[in-house]
Order: C-alpha cells, then structure tokens, then sequence
C-alpha cells in the first residue's frame, strides 16, 4: 500500500528562532501590526510504500527521529495519510 | 497572446526568419523542429545583432591559446599551464527569483570551464541594482548575493572579486555576471566538439525535467509586468550535484575516449549537441527515449529544451560507455547513451523509432540571419554635451562633500557582500575581495594569477566608447595594482533592445571603445557573452559592457596590497 | 611520522585544503578516505574537513552523519584515538551526538567568511598544546551554520567540564558581543569530548597555516596533534 | 482575540527540489526502501491579534502571499487555529 506521511519539524520551545524572528520583524514592517510572534519550522511530505498503515506510521516515526529532526533543537509530528492523486 | 498567430511568430521568429528555415528545409517546419529553430535562432544563442559588430574585437595574441568559439577562453601561463575564464550573464532570471536565477548563473559559468578540461579555481561577479532605499532592490541584492554564496561556496570555489553597483537605470533589470576562471594543464584543454561517425553521445549529471523551457527566448525579450505570467518554469540550482558532476567529469577526462564537452545551458540539450556537432562537421542523432527524465509524458521537444540544470554533453569514443557510465553511477548521477555521430551533417531527433525532426545541423547552428540595425546617436547625448559644468557653484564645504560621498551606496564598502562569499577554500588566495584585483597563487611555481572584473554603465551612458575603454584600462589598472601582467579579457555586453537604433549605436561604440583599448594594452578578447533586450517597461538600461581581466604575476610573494603600510613612507600619485 | 585519515563525503570540498597542509607542509602521511569506508584502524588520527557534505541540505552535517564510516569513527573514537571535525566536520560530529550540542543558522542569517580571532581556553589537550594559554588565534571561519547552541543543562556541563577549548574573542582575547561572529552561546568556537580525543571547530585552522596565505596561527592545531601522536604523551581531562 | 496561523509553503509540482532528493537518498541508504518520494517544505506559525477569524484569516493569507511563500516557486496553504496553550 501507498501512503503519505506528513512530517512537520518544529523548534523546542527554548530554542532562538533568529528566522523567525526576522520574519515577524518583516511582516511588522508590512504593517501587519497585529502580529505578536512568529515561528519557522519545516514541512516535509513523504511518499511511502508500506504493507499496512500502523508499519507506514512507525516508520516515518522512525525517520523523523533518526534523521529529518534534531532533538537538540527540535520535536516533530508525524500525520498518515494515504496517498491519493496527490502523487 | 492572440492564439491566431501562427506558432513560429509565438515563438519569437520573424517573418523573414520562418521563410529562410523553409528553405533550409526545403518544406515547412514540423513543430518540434520549429520550437528548435525558435531557441538556436534566438538572440541570445544566435547572437543575431551581434556577431557582425563583435568581429572586429581583437582576439590574436601568443598569449591566446584558445580565443572566442568555445566554452570558455584560454590563455598560456607558461610552465605547462593554461587559464581558462568566461563570463555569463542571469539578468532577467535574476529578476524574477533573484536566489535561483544567481545561483544557476554561478553553476552555469563553472560548467562551461569545466566542460574545457579545467578546474574552477575563482568566482567574480559583477552586479547591478536599482538603488538600495528600495525594498524590492534591497530583496534583489540580498537574494542575488546570497544565490551566489550558494553555488559557489557550496562546490568549493572561492569567490575573489566582483563588483557591485546602485543606479536607478537598473530597478526594472538587474544585472547579475558571473566570471569563472579555471586551471589546467595544456595537454589538457577538452574542446566542445562531436566528432568520429559512430562515437556516442551522452547527456550526465542530472534528470531533465520540464524547467527553464524557453528560457532563451525569455532572456531575448524586454522585461515587463507580463513577464511574470508567460516565463517559464524556474530553474532551481542544485550545488551539490554541481560538485558531483565536476569530481565525475574530471574522473571521466583522466580515464580518456572524451572526444568533447559541453555544458546544457539556454537551449538545453538542442544547442548542446547541435553546436557540437557544428564544431566536428558532423551529423548526429538522438534519441529522447534515452534522456533520463524526472518528469512523466515529456513531449520530444520539451526534452530537447529544457533547461533542467547540472547536465552536461558529453561526445565518447565508442566502446568506453561502459566505464564512463560507472563513474557517473559512483557518484549518483546519471549517465545515459542518448545519440550517435553521424556523417550526415543531419541533426535527427527520434522518439524511439519514429524520426520527429531532420534538420542540417549548419542551418541550425550558424543559419540564423545576421542583422545590423540602424545605429543613431541617442538625443541625450546632445542634451548633456551641452551642459556647462561651470554653472555648477563651488561647494562650501569639502568635508561634506566627502562625508556624502563616502556614504553613497556605490562607494561604501561591499564587504557585506563578500563576506558571504568563500574566498579562502583551495588555498590559492593571496590577495582577496575588498581591494584592487585578486591574487591567486599557482600551485608548483612562483607565479600567480590577477582576476578582476570591472565596469562603469555610467561612464557608457555618457559615452559608450570611452566608457567601454576605461572599463579595459580600470581592470588593466587593478590588475597591475597587485603586481601582475594583464594578459586577455572576457566580456559580458549588457544593453538595451538592439532593434532600437539608439541602443544599437551605444553597443556598436563601446565594442569599439573596447576593441581599442584592447590593442592599446595588448590584451584580446578570448569570448564573451552578450545579453541584450536589458529593458524595462521600454526603457533601457545603461550600455554596459563588464571586463572581466586576467594578468600574470612572475612571483606571487613580491604582491602588492592597498592600504598605507607604515607612519613615515611617501606617498606618490602616478598618472596625469 | 603519524597517520592521517582525511574523510570525504559526497560534498566535501577542503579536503584537498587538509591535505596540503598535513603532508606538504607538515610532511606527515596523510589521505583521503571515502565515506563508505567501515575501517579506520590503521589511523593514528582522522580529519572530518570542511565542506557542504550532501549540499548541508535538511541540516549541515545531518545526512553525512548517517555515512557507513561514521561507525569506525566512533569505533576509533571509542579506543581515544584522534578525531578532529573542522566546519562541516564538527557539525556531523555533534549530529553524530560524538560532541554535545548542535550548530544552528548564524543569528544574522547570513553566511560569514572572514577572518576572526579565537583564543585558546586550554592547552592541555591534543589539539592545542602547541600554544600559550589565552592565545589568541587569527583563524578565518566560513560557514552559514555555526551558531553554538546547546540546552542549559548540557552547557552549564561543557562549561564544568572544560570542554570549551575555543572561543571568539577580539584581538586582545575578550569575549566582546562584535567578536561572535555568529551568535554562538559563550562564544564557543571548538569544543572537545570529556575524554578529550575528539575535537569539532567552525575556523578552518588548515587556511592559517602559510604567512602568504594571512596567517599561520592554525597550524598549530595540527602540529599539537603531530607531538601528540608521535611523542606519546598520555592526556586527560578533569 | 488572539489566533494563530499555521502556514504550510511547499513547492510547485514542476519546481525541482534538490533538498528533498537528498533526504530521499538518505533514507533508501538508511534501508527505508519503500521510501518513493520526498519534498520538503516550510512550517510557520503565527500568532496574531485580530477583531475576527474572518480578519484573522485574510491577514494571514496576505501575509503568505506577499511574503511567507515564494510565488515563483512555492505555494500556500493558512489553517486558522484559536490560540490555546500551544506555544
Ligand atoms: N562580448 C563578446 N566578446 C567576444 N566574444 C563573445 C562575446 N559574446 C559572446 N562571444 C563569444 O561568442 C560565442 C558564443 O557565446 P556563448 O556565450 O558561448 O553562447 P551561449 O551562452 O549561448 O553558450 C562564445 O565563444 C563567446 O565567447
């Protein structure tokens, strides 16, 4: 079977996010004064053939932790779906 | 886009230009052949309104051991040793994804020294803004300068020298040169060439994709607010495989049976092998089967244009595909037979069995017409020669002057810009960014190498052919200025539309202006690079031709670099 | 005369640089090993040199460190034989978890090349008996990801440890905001393990070791590695 | 009131992603074999002050589309969320 596995990677909370920073102080500067923060993270889509979708979640668990995040500085989510026309 | 035109007029052909390829052909064109001639015959491949001016450019020299008509330009240093250095330009790309558009620049220019035999050993660029006040300009400089750090930091090239200037002339078009200088050993020096009915054509490094499809033709037009809607997929440089492709290529020249090389640049794969074949004198045919694609139902044409980056041509003797195809696999690229040289002088593209164009390979390289345009002397000119600088009040104060010309953006320092470019990597850095030429160290002998690249569109605007000669005469200058000999330039001609006369007559100046300063200082012109249809919303930007100089120093250690050395010594000004 | 490996990964570009330095310069045997090696035995010491290994993409360092021989380098490492990660070497060893901490985007954002002074925190270890205590080293960096992070817990560790052994400085070796060049935590610059055999540094100490060339304050590095391995001397932390 | 936007910018189909075929080179070398296809992408998270979720919303969809997302390369997706304890 095919699925997609959706990764989102984000930073620890106590973790500087210098870009985000930046982009909050970007869009400031646009004018959208409402904005109060501003977080960048990662988002990663991954095509997977797997024979069910409890061993397609744990092995994109897997791959998150080994290799798309850093737990040093991040912490990561992991959403199957199964992969329709969206290749 | 009215869909009532016929297809050659979508795709950028005169009238005129259509007929001579029916007769070429003898029939008219299918539309595969078509979208080919569209992109061979385009300005920017064709160099239509330029070839008849570049002629008189002085290109002989014992120096000169390779002049304009190849990848790149090569001069002897002596000891064995041979330079190879072009320069290129990503203008309108540039504009529309500054990131990308500099960064597939840097790629591009590497590939064409490497396709010559050499190993990249320096970076320059040379760019031109809007001014910086501006938001949008600011976007483009950073993303620009941060596109380049990413190429060439990333394959390991330093990046010693360039050049950046403000002027609002450039807020609808930027100007984004890249200079690439490589060395090698005489012997060898690999040519762009097919040659030997029976030798394989490979196409190596990435998967072609559907990108950068008519990217020629886009940079053979004027920017506008449309251009937004009709470019072209963006090409995205991947430095990484750019550095696979350079070991592997290089491990590919030691093993031998490269009969020539060129990079895919504008017009993809067409140009590639087509040019090549122009060189050899020979026919060849492909098949796009075998080009190994990232993209499901590619057409055959979308195949033979795109501009899918990191892909090089490659002519092989027959019977070493083998081992050349275990090289590429080594470093995870890909490397695929897709062709054959034929003695036909026929360009065939097939798609399997079935031939979906014939073409001769001379009409399609070199048929293109070559135009010369009416050339008239802009009014401006009138205007400016006709002001009096007397009328200009004395300034009060001169500190002030100086404070608000030392804060001017065009001639604060440019480290924030150099600073994000490598220059140290390979070790071959004596002098760096930030002074007059760079200086690199030859490995194994005392010498070393001056690059420098300079240009002054104000100065061209004013008068293109003293511009353009001071442009020669200032990076003969800087060169000297770190102790080296100025051996031979390159050059990127960056202007207007050539169909306006005014234009037309700016190119046709400063060509001069460079031809003679050129003889002047006995340093030819070994190639080039032209890029024209530099407008924006109609109105040009300065004529600007950028030199791009290489010199040789007899002793790398007796340098000279600027900045007042010791309380006491004498300062001397020399010159007029 | 002692034996070098210097380790290439798809994407590494100074090797060639480490090279040099190691058996031109300082006439040691020294070479390339490629990254599917699963042997590093017949090192004294090994070299991860500087570089985009796998384009820096995802994170610097994050790809390599899944490389066949990163297994002998914690193998190597486990005996206390030498380790040495410059630039993209150090930010796959702290990927490799060999060395504490991570290296995130520089504050600014921007890539930096250039030159910056580094003083030495210890001299104490392999990689820097060759210099004075508090030297300051002028050593260029060049990196876009080289901003020291680590959680308080581990830092307040490194820190009791000793196991800063590099930090950014001004000329005269004080710890001035201007002298960070990319927002690291306590300047730190280099690092080493707490048995003291590995060491990981964002300069590139192989681009300071010919006066032509700017500076010869990097050699030092290599030379205190040369006495280590040849002369034999037994070294420990705390 | 106070939301927050999580804004996911990911390539256009046709744009290549050499980041994204790097991580999958990585992850058939680590042996995740049935691993097809990887892009990657941006995750941002904003939190924002606005008078409605309608308001909310439009701002930040202006916000991705003028500076967030790369419109030659990239587009976007905002999903609005109230702001609760995550942060
Ligand atoms: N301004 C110029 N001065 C001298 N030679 C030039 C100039 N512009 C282009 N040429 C030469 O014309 C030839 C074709 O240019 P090239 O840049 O190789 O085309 P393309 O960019 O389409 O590959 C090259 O040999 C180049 O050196």
């Amino acid at each position: 079977m095919r699925f997609k596995a959706e990764v989102r990677v984000t930073l620890r909370r106590d973790v500087l996010d210098p870009q985000g920073s930046a982009v909050e102080g970007a869009l400031r500067a646009m004018g959208y004064d409402g904005v109060k923060r501003v977080r960048m993270g990662k988002w990663i889509e991954l095509w997977l053939e797997a024979p069910s979708p409890a061993d397609a979640q744990s092995q994109a668990e897997e791959m998150a932790r080994r290799l798309l995040a850093n737990p040093v500085l991040e912490t990561y989510q992991v959403t199957l779906k199964e992969a329709g026309d969206d290749r | 886009m009215s869909t009532s035109l016929p297809l050659w007029a979508v795709l950028g052909l005169r009238q005129e230009e259509y007929l001579k390829i029916c007769e070429d052909l003898g029939s008219e064109p299918s539309e595969t052949v078509l979208r080919m001639y569209a992109v061979m015959w385009s300005e920017h491949c064709a160099y239509k309104h330029s070839k008849p001016v570049l002629r008189r450019l002085p290109t002989k020299g014992p120096q000169v051991l390779q002049g304009p008509g190849e990848n790149a330009g090569v001069v002897d240093l002596g000891d064995g040793l041979a330079l190879v250095f072009k320069i290129e330009s990503h203008n309108h790309p540039s504009a529309i994804e500054p990131f990308q558009g500099a960064a597939t620049a840097v790629g591009g220019i590497l590939r064409d020294v490497i396709a010559m035999g050499a190993r990249p050993v320096a970076l320059l660029d040379s760019l031109r803004f809007g001014w910086p006040d501006d938001a949008r300009q600011r976007y483009l400089l950073s993303g620009v300068v941060a596109g380049i750090g990413h190429y060439g930091n990333s394959m390991g090239i330093p990046t010693v020298g360039g050049e950046v200037y403000f002027d609002p002339a450039y807020s609808g078009n930027c100007l984004v040169n890249s200079m690439c200088v490589g060395l090698a050993r005489r012997e060898e020096i690999q040519r762009a060439i097919a040659q030997g009915p029976g030798n394989l054509i490979l196409v190596v490094g990435a998967r072609t994709g559907r990108d950068g499809i008519g990217g020629a033709a886009f940079a053979s037009q004027e920017l506008s607010e449309a251009s937004e809607a009709d470019r072209p997929a963006v090409q995205v440089g991947d430095p990484f495989m750019g550095k696979l492709l350079m070991e592997a290529i290089h491990e590919l020249y030691k093993v031998g049976g490269v009969v020539g090389v060129q990079d895919c640049g504008a017009g993809g794969l067409t140009s590639a092998c087509v040019e090549m074949a122009n060189r050899g004198g020979v026919g060849m045919e492909i098949d796009v089967l075998q080009v190994p694609r990232r993209e499901e139902g590619m057409l055959p044409w979308e195949v033979m244009l795109s501009e899918s980056q990191e892909r090089m041509v490659v002519c092989l003797e027959r019977g070493r595909e083998a081992e050349a195809i275990r090289i590429f696999r080594k470093w995870g690229l890909e490397a695929a037979v897709i062709g054959v040289v034929t003695d036909d002088g026929v360009f065939r593209v097939k798609e399997g069995a079935r031939v979906v164009a014939e073409v001769p390979v001379r009409s399609l390289a070199d048929g293109a017409p070559e135009y010369m345009p009416d050339a008239r002397e802009p009014d401006y000119l009138r205007l400016l020669r006709a002001f009096d600088f007397a009328c200009l009040p004395e300034p009060e104060d001169y500190g002030d002057v100086l404070r608000k010309l030392l804060a001017s953006p065009n001639i604060a320092s440019r480290q924030w810009v150099y600073s994000q470019y490598d220059h140290h990597v390979r070790l071959g850095t004596v002098v760096g960014p930030g002074g007059d030429a760079a200086l690199l160290r030859l490995p194994g002998t005392k010498k070393g190498v001056a690059v420098k690249i300079d240009g002054n569109g104000r100065y061209c605007y004013l008068n293109p052919r003293r511009g353009a000669a001071i442009a020669v005469a200032e990076a003969a200058r800087n060169v000297v200025c770190v102790g080296a000999k100025p051996q031979a330039i390159t050059n990127n001609l960056n202007f207007g539309s050539p169909e306006k006369p005014e234009v037309y007559w700016q190119f046709v100046e400063a060509v001069e202006g460079m031809a003679e300063a050129c003889r002047a200082l006995g340093t030819p012109v070994t190639g080039g690079n032209v890029s024209f249809y530099n407008e924006f919303e109609g109105r040009p930007i300065y004529p600007t031709p950028t030199i791009g100089m290489v010199g040789v120093s007899p002793d790398v250690e007796r340098h000279v670099q600027p900045g007042f050395k010791r309380p006491g010594d004498v300062i001397v000004l020399l010159g007029q | 005369m002692a034996k070098f490996g210097i380790l290439v990964f798809p994407g590494t570009n100074c090797e060639i640089d480490v090279l040099r330095v190691l058996r031109y310069l300082l006439h040691q045997d020294a070479e390339l090993v490629w990254h599917t090696e699963q042997d590093l035995e017949r090192y004294d010491a090994v070299i991860l040199p500087g570089g985009f290994s796998y384009g820096d993409y995802l994170r610097a360092g994050a790809i390599a460190r899944w490389a066949p021989v990163i297994e002998a380098v914690y193998d190597i490492a486990e005996k206390g034989r030498l380790v040495l990660g410059i630039c993209n070497g150090f930010q796959i060893l702290t990927e490799a978890g060999l060395l504490p901490g991570a290296l995130q985007r520089n504050r600014h954002l921007r890539y930096v090349c250039g030159w910056t002074h580094v003083r030495v925190e210890r001299i104490d270890t392999p990689f820097t008996s060759a210099y004075r205590e508090g030297q300051v080293l002028r050593i260029p960096i060049s990196h876009g990801e080289g901003n020291f992070y680590a959680d308080p817990d581990t830092l307040a560790e490194i820190e009791k440890w000793g196991q800063v052994v590099l930090r950014y400085a001004n000329p005269d070796g004080q710890l001035t905001e201007t002298a960070n060049p990319n927002g690291s935590l306590h300047h730190i610059a280099g690092i080493m393990n707490k048995a003291g055999n590995v060491m990981g540094l964002m300069p590139h100490p192989e681009r300071a070791c010919e006066a032509i060339l700017g500076s010869e304050d990097g050699c030092g590095i290599f030379a205190s590695m040369i006495h280590y391995l040849t002369r034999g001397r037994v070294f420990h932390v705390d």
